[in-house]
């Protein structure tokens, strides 16, 4: 048989641990897309496991939507940062903090 | 709708709504011309709607007569409801007369459209709080009270206005927040009883009240309770009293100590009393004692103070406290002295609000180390003032002498040592005005001298303007205009005429109020109510033993029909 | 190609320990392939590296893909990741100009790092923790349709996707117009605003006014 | 019987009138108003007494309503008058002696800048004292109580412009409404026992003999009653306000602070008569009270300086004798004393107005002297007046104080002790008084020089300049006749009438109610008012009331003689005149000590540190402890996206926690 599911479900964990802890750590912004990024592969990861496991279509489904909102998410996020970009030359996400008490 | 057909108490509440309307819609340029005519055309309009009401209104009635009543919010059991009895009908009486009087009295500068349309809108939340029989209709006109509050205050007011308003405004809207808790556990613990539907009218609360459990009606009156000490104010809720009272502007202190206060203390008789009776019963002791404690610190606190406004203020809380103490005697004479009271302080406080600020107009300052010997510059301005003053010590054949001297023998009847204790005032009382009194219009005429002491100014919350107002008063001092007097006329014919002739007053009152007690007597056996039949009564010296034994408490004792025996001929036929 | 060998030899009884085997390192690769990758997107320094180490952590994941018979979405985790949003990261990168060395080290919150390691690790844990928890998996038959049956990979996600999902499918469509309007509006310069403006600096760093003075004291 | 309402309405439109006619009623017409008025109320007080008269004694009582003032529940109070013996009896003095006086002031007060002011005063006190004897219930006459409270005060300091009166006249509502405190007790007491305040419900089934009364009530009523008669009529403790009561012009002395405001207190207690019955211990604190005020007075009265504060200590000394009378059970001789003092008193004031007004203002007695020369009507009605004061017979003070002190002979040889006492030292302080006033060198020419500058008393310091202000507009025949250069001279003819008429009622008033003869016709009028069961009847025999006379006009000889003796040429004698006794044995400035040091400091703490630091204080550190908080809470607000992005990381584990170990379990 094939690799047992626990394998890949262990990885995908690995996967999310890094990016969350990546998104956390980056200050440039561009990174913290990448981080967010490789969090959602390590959901469809998992997803695509589940589907394997429980012999179910819906599975995959997800992860296909999945992947066009991740698309949608880059394109817009990245648009917000090219506007921020022009407005000042915002390198880190720590340069903008409007919002402090 | 009513009995004449025309919806009386909707154009008594809309009327003053359309003048703040009318009066913020006037031009700006066209303001100087207009504003003020337009705005006594409204306000006289409203008084002349009210007097008919009070000529129209039928002596001997317990009930609320002129209901008008719609359903606003049916899912929730809102409806707009208004009503008038006995108790509020003064009220809105001494409304209507205080609001022309405070309007277009004092003089005030600024801007007279915004000023006379949150005079307007002030009058017509206060209409609809005295008028309202629906709790949520009463919450919102409460409510409403405090934004044109905070604006008159803020914008024509003293030095310290902006202090005096934000303080105000947080301490009555954290009391609100009570009162909203309060409203909304009753009318949800009350659904069950109402057959599952949650309803906000007066009428039907109260037929139910009985059926709140002992301790929910407890914590409930302990929401109205506290809300409305903030409001009346009681001791110890009362530091934002002075601050404000100072700072306002004349019409504003008229306004605020003659009609404000007034919304907490009906609320306290209104929603205290009459929904939750039992809660009321419990914690009418505690009320009691803090009517007397404020009395007694109210007076000691009183005469202490070097400002004549501020005496003018801290005095108001020892009236006040008496309005509180005649509510929870829970008798005849208390409740509807207490009532009284309510009427006596506004026309009182009111008139006296107005003649310190024509002291301030003429002297620039308020402090009594700085004035003196007016009297002799301003004889009517002395005699008018000395009039106010003796109504308020509670000279017999003034108002404020029958109100006191009810809820005093009101309270003797079922707390006796309260009562001795709360006669005190009647010394203080008089210790305190009599010696402001002296201190602005007696002795030789002082004149005040430009000082730049700064603290001095923020204390009297006078600032830039004392100095200005100085020169002028160095060089004469004139007695009150003729315009004034005819403002002030009315109030002070108001103190004589419930001096001597209460009758008319009481003759309307004492039927609701008896009807108030009865029902409170009815729901709450913890209340001991007095049959008021006096045989009974024994009193020891100097052991105070049951002072009070009334085995026959009847309904009819308590409307009053009951007499001593064997006294009846000559009280009777009076 | 693998994914076909590799059915062919889950059907072949015989040669079970040889895709066994295929599988096993299948999975290796690519996950060491993953973690590299992931490892690099989050130490490396330069933003165009780390966006080059995401290609290899995405291309892992597509090889995991086909590992697990998802032979469809292996193919567009490449043409849509690795060919349109890597991309698309370094396109921004070159465009704005940032491709400067980040110095990780510095960091104006202090217990930030630590703690977000600390919490990595903890998510770590838990997920882990969690995955051994397996009484919320109730074994009910699939609903959107079986994996196993006849038809291959492709058949049956299009069967599932224009059929049970049609409505969240044409919700995705809605979603990428709008993000195309979206981008469209917020790249749009503005007439007459300058392009780097003081003021924005001011306004977007919080130094626009000093907020002691909104203070309310009683 | 209507012209019932006409002693009370007269003198209230008369008030009315002036009040609204204001400065525009100008000088001698207001003041001739207000002693019409006054007169007319006078004679309608005669018509109804004639009419009463007229009656058998048994229906002499007659009430009539006027209209219903507080009903509410079982509390029925009307404006009522009660026409009896007593209220008409009090009604006829007062009215009579205040249309004199009113007459008086005519003169007195001309030139006075607020001329029509002091006659709306004068009037408004007529008809708040008629109300208070005429009410047929105890609120009613609470209402006139109150009024004559506030008359008093607005003439006591109707010279407000001095500091000294304004106190004063505070000083005297202040100290009278300690006594309303106890009134006002009494009242609710009444209401909670008798459920009414009317004289017909409260007194008249006690008096008839119909009801009886427990005595704790009865003594609780009568002692908070007393507090407030206490205070009106200025007995121990609540004296200290009469003396200064004499800042007001001379003519409200006589009238409000001699002859009938403060006489209100032995009205109240023989209106009380029936209550006070049922309490011996009542009896017995009214009586101490009399006797020791009385005694307690006199001693003061002999140091005084001040001609009107003299006879200040001596109307408090003669109002202990009728305390002492109602609380021997005697109310007859009380009152008897009352009339003949109102007479007397008036008198002795009028002409010591007379006095101050020929030396311009002068009030010090060691300023005067041998004005016996320059006075030819005051002098002798002075003397009249001091004889009757003095109770030499046969003036009038004799004949009544003879039966006062029977009565206190009767109750206690202990009380009738400290009455004999104090007619002696009356006999001393007012020979004293003539003696520095009529007789001596004319020292009041050599004050006259150092007018102004001099002032050993404070009092008649403040006397000179307050009446400055009079003499700058003319004070009548004063400014004729120059200040200090003229001699003293004697007033004019509006001021010496009353004068004669009262002098002429001093010398033979006793007549009204003489022990013998069959002449007591105050004691046969009152009689259906204090019948046995009100006033249980004693009977002292001729033999000791023989010797009771002789001894106490043995007393009041000795110390006429004395007086005369030593102040025959001496000015000043320190070893006569300690200063504790000038000081009023320092109970005044004891008081004043207290109210002005620690509880004015107490008030101050509670003004200025308890309100504004702790009640306000507790109420701002709320907010302030919530605006501190949020100051602190607000440095969690980095404005880092990534610092939010961890706490809601962390935020995630801790749920996963929960989560996984809920789960696990």
């Amino acid at each position: 048989m094939s690799v047992p599911s626990a394998w890949y479900l262990v990885l995908a964990a690995v996967l999310f641990g890094m990016g969350a802890t990546g998104l956390l750590i980056r200050r440039n912004v561009l990174i913290m897309f990448m981080c967010i990024e490789l969090m959602l592969n390590a959901v469809n990861l998992t997803f695509v496991t589940f589907a394997r496991l429980l012999n179910d279509i819906g599975g995959q489904v997800d992860v296909l939507f999945v992947l066009v909102v991740a698309a949608a998410e880059v394109v817009v996020g990245l648009a917000i940062i090219v506007a921020l970009f022009r407005r000042r030359a915002a390198a880190t996400a720590d340069d903008i903090h409007i919002l402090k008490g | 709708m009513t009995t004449t057909g025309i919806p009386l108490l909707n154009i008594i509440v809309f009327l003053p709504l359309a003048g703040a309307i009318v009066s913020m819609l006037i031009p700006a340029s066209a303001s100087k011309v207009w504003s003020r005519p337009v705005g006594l055309a409204f306000a006289l309009a409203e008084l002349g709607f009210v007097a008919y009401l009070v000529a129209d209104f039928p002596g001997g009635k317990a009930g609320f007569e002129f209901v008008s009543s719609h359903s606003w919010i049916g899912q929730f059991g809102i409806s707009w409801a208004l009503g008038v009895d006995g108790i509020s009908l003064f009220l809105v009486a001494m409304t209507s007369l205080l609001f022309p009087v405070a309007m277009f009295g004092p003089a005030w500068k600024g801007n007279a459209r915004s000023f006379l349309g949150w005079m307007f809108l002030l009058e017509a939340a206060c209409m609809g709080t005295f008028l309202s029989l629906d709790l949520f209709v009463f919450f919102i006109m409460f409510e409403i009270t405090l934004v044109p509050g905070y604006f008159i205050v803020a914008g024509w007011g003293g030095a310290r206005r902006n202090y005096a308003a934000m303080k105000f405004f947080i301490y009555t809207f954290a009391g609100s927040a009570f009162l909203f808790v309060a409203i909304i556990a009753l009318v949800v613990l009350d659904a069950p009883h109402n057959g599952g539907h949650e309803t906000f009218s007066l009428i039907t609360l109260a037929k139910i009240s009985s059926s709140l459990p002992h301790a929910d009606q407890v914590l409930i009156f302990c929401g109205f309770a506290v809300a409305f000490a903030v409001k009346i104010p009681l001791v110890p809720f009362h530091t934002w009293l002075p601050d404000t009272y100072t700072e306002a502007p004349t019409s504003g202190s008229m306004i605020l100590a003659g009609i404000l206060f007034k919304l907490g203390a009906y609320g306290l008789l209104r929603l205290g009393l009459y929904l939750v009776p039992r809660g009321a019963a419990d914690m009418g002791p505690l009320l009691l004692t803090l009517a007397a404690v404020g009395i007694v610190y109210g007076s000691v606190v009183t005469v202490m103070q070097k400002d004549l406004k501020r005496l003018v203020a801290y005095a108001s809380i020892v009236d006040v406290a008496f309005i509180v103490l005649g509510f929870f005697a829970f008798s005849s004479q208390g409740v509807t002295g207490g009532v009284l009271e309510m009427v006596n302080h506004g026309l009182t406080t009111g008139a006296m609000f107005f003649l310190v600020g024509i002291v301030w107009e003429k002297k620039g300052t308020l402090r009594f180390s700085e004035l003196g010997g007016l009297q002799k510059a301003t004889p009517i301005l002395a005699s008018i003032f000395l009039v106010v003053v003796l109504a308020a010590v509670g000279l017999p054949g003034l108002n404020g002498f029958v109100g006191e001297f009810l809820v005093l023998v009101g309270t003797f009847v079922t707390h006796r040592w309260w009562a001795v204790v709360a006669t005190s005032a009647v010394v203080t009382g008089a210790i305190y005005m009599l010696w402001a009194y002296q201190r602005v219009f007696h002795g030789p005429m002082v004149e005040p001298e430009p000082s730049g002491d700064e603290a001095e100014s923020e204390l009297t919350g006078v600032g830039g303007v004392a100095v200005a107002t100085r020169t002028k008063a160095a060089t004469k001092v004139t007695d009150m205009s003729w315009a004034q007097i005819a403002a002030v006329a009315p109030l002070l014919a108001g103190i004589v005429f419930l001096g001597v002739y209460p009758r008319l007053f009481l003759d309307r009152v004492t039927p609701s109020v008896n009807y108030l007690l009865a029902h409170v007597e009815q729901e709450a056996p913890n209340a001991h109510v007095p049959a008021v039949t006096t045989q009974h009564v024994t009193f020891n010296v100097p052991a105070d033993q049951n002072v009070l034994v009334s085995p026959a408490k009847t309904a009819s004792a308590l409307r009053g029909d009951a007499s001593p025996a064997g006294s009846g001929a000559k009280g009777g036929v009076g | 190609m693998l994914a076909t060998l590799s059915a062919a030899m889950l059907a072949d009884t015989s040669g079970q320990a040889l895709a066994h085997a295929s599988a096993w390192a299948v999975f290796a690769v690519g996950a060491a392939m993953i973690l590299t990758g992931a490892a690099g997107v989050i130490l490396l320094r330069n933003p165009v590296h780390s966006a080059l180490m995401l290609v290899v952590t995405l291309f892992g994941v597509a090889l995991e893909f086909i590992d697990e018979s998802a032979d469809f979405l292996a193919a567009v985790q490449i043409i849509v990741y690795a060919g349109a949003v890597v991309i698309l990261f370094l396109f921004v990168i070159m465009f704005l100009g940032v491709d400067r060395k980040e110095a990780i080290a510095a960091e104006p919150t202090k217990l930030q790092k630590p703690l977000a390691a600390l919490m990595g690790l903890v998510v770590l844990v838990e997920i882990l923790a969690l995955s051994r928890v397996d009484h919320w998996a109730s074994g009910a038959p699939a609903q959107s349709g079986v994996l196993n049956g006849p038809g291959d990979n492709v058949q049956k996600l299009g069967q599932a996707v224009y059929t049970g999902y049609l409505l969240p499918f044409e919700m995705t469509a809605a979603l990428l117009v709008i993000a195309v309007v979206a981008t469209v509006v917020l790249s749009k310069r503005s007439a007459g605003s300058p392009e780097r403006s003081s003021q924005g600096d001011a306004e977007l760093s919080g130094r626009a006014g000093d907020p002691e003075d909104s203070e309310v004291s009683l | 019987m209507n012209a019932a309402y006409l002693i009370v309405a007269l003198p209230l439109a008369g008030a009315l009138i002036l009040l609204f006619g204001g400065r525009r009623i100008t000088d001698p017409v207001s003041g001739w108003l207000a002693t019409a008025m006054a007169a007319g109320s006078f004679v309608a007080t005669v018509v109804v007494w004639a009419t009463l008269l007229g009656r058998p004694s048994s229906s002499r009582s007659v009430d009539k309503t006027i209209f219903t003032w507080m009903p509410v529940g079982t509390l029925h109070v009307s404006f009522g008058l009660t026409l009896d013996p007593l209220s008409i009896l009090w009604s006829l003095f007062v009215t009579g002696v205040g249309t004199l006086i009113t007459m008086y002031s005519i003169g007195y007060m001309r030139g006075d800048p607020s001329f029509s002011r002091f006659f709306f005063y004068l009037n408004a006190f007529i008809f708040s004292m008629v109300i208070l004897v005429l009410a047929d219930n105890y609120l009613f006459s609470f209402l006139g109580w109150e009024g004559v409270g506030f008359c008093s005060y607005g003439l006591v300091g109707f010279w407000f412009d001095r500091d000294s009166a304004a106190v004063a006249a505070k000083k005297a509502f202040v100290t009278n409404r300690v006594g309303d405190f106890g009134f006002m007790v009494a009242l609710y007491l009444m209401f909670a026992h008798f459920g009414s305040f009317n004289y017909s419900v409260v007194l008249a089934p006690l008096a008839a003999g119909h009801a009886t009364i427990a005595t704790s009530t009865a003594t609780f009523i009568a002692v908070m009653l007393v507090l407030g008669a206490v205070a009106k009529s200025a007995q121990i403790p609540l004296y200290m306000w009469l003396p200064d009561a004499m800042e007001g012009p001379t003519p409200v002395s006589a009238l409000i602070h001699a002859a009938t405001m403060v006489t209100a207190g032995v009205y109240l207690i023989a209106r009380t008569a029936p209550i006070i019955h049922f309490s011996p211990d009542a009896q017995w604190i009214i009586a101490s009270i009399g006797a020791g005020t009385c005694f307690l007075a006199a001693t003061i009265a002999c140091v005084q300086d001040d001609i009107k504060r003299v006879l200040a200590y001596s109307t408090i000394s003669q109002i202990g004798y009728m305390f002492l009378a109602e609380g021997s059970g005697d109310y007859q001789a009380g009152i008897y004393h009352t009339v003949m003092h109102a007479f007397f008193k008036a008198l002795l004031f009028l002409a010591a107005g007379a006095v101050i007004h020929a030396l311009h203002d002068e009030q010090n007695m060691k300023r005067m002297g041998n004005l016996r020369k320059y006075l030819p009507i005051t002098f002798p009605a002075f003397i009249v007046g001091f004889l009757a004061l003095a109770a030499i017979p046969p003036f009038d003070g004799f004949w009544s104080k003879d039966e006062v002190l029977a009565a206190a002979w009767h109750k206690s040889p202990v009380l009738w002790a400290f009455g004999v006492a104090a007619a002696g030292l009356t006999a001393y302080y007012m020979s004293r008084q003539v003696r520095l006033v009529f007789w001596g060198k004319s020292r009041w020419e050599t004050a006259a020089a150092d007018h102004g500058a001099a002032g050993d008393t404070g009092h008649s310091a403040a006397g000179d300049t307050g009446h400055s202000v009079a003499g700058d507009t003319g004070h009548g025949s004063v400014g004729e006749s120059g200040h200090g250069s003229g001699a003293p001279h004697e007033a004019p003819w509006t001021m010496t009438v009353p004068l004669v008429i009262l002098a002429v009622a001093s010398t033979f008033g006793w007549l009204l109610n003489a022990d013998f003869g069959g002449l007591d016709f105050i004691n046969k009028w009152l009689a259906p008012i204090f019948p046995s069961t009100v006033a249980t009847p004693f009977t002292v025999s001729t033999d000791t009331k023989w010797v009771l006379g002789i001894v106490a006009t043995a007393f009041s000889l000795t110390g006429l003689a004395l007086g005369m003796g030593l102040w025959r040429k001496a000015v000043s004698r320190p070893a006569l005149e300690p200063a504790f006794l000038a000081h009023a044995w320092y109970i005044d400035e004891g008081i004043a000590a207290a109210v002005s040091g620690p509880l004015a400091r107490m008030a101050t703490r509670f003004s200025f540190v308890v309100d504004a630091t702790w009640v306000d204080g507790l109420v701002n550190g709320v907010a302030r402890s919530a605006a501190g908080a949020g100051r602190q809470l607000r440095r969690v607000q980095t404005g880092y996206v990534r610092n939010y992005a961890l706490a809601i990381g962390i935020g995630t584990v801790i749920v996963l926690f929960y989560v996984s170990v809920r789960a696990g379990s």
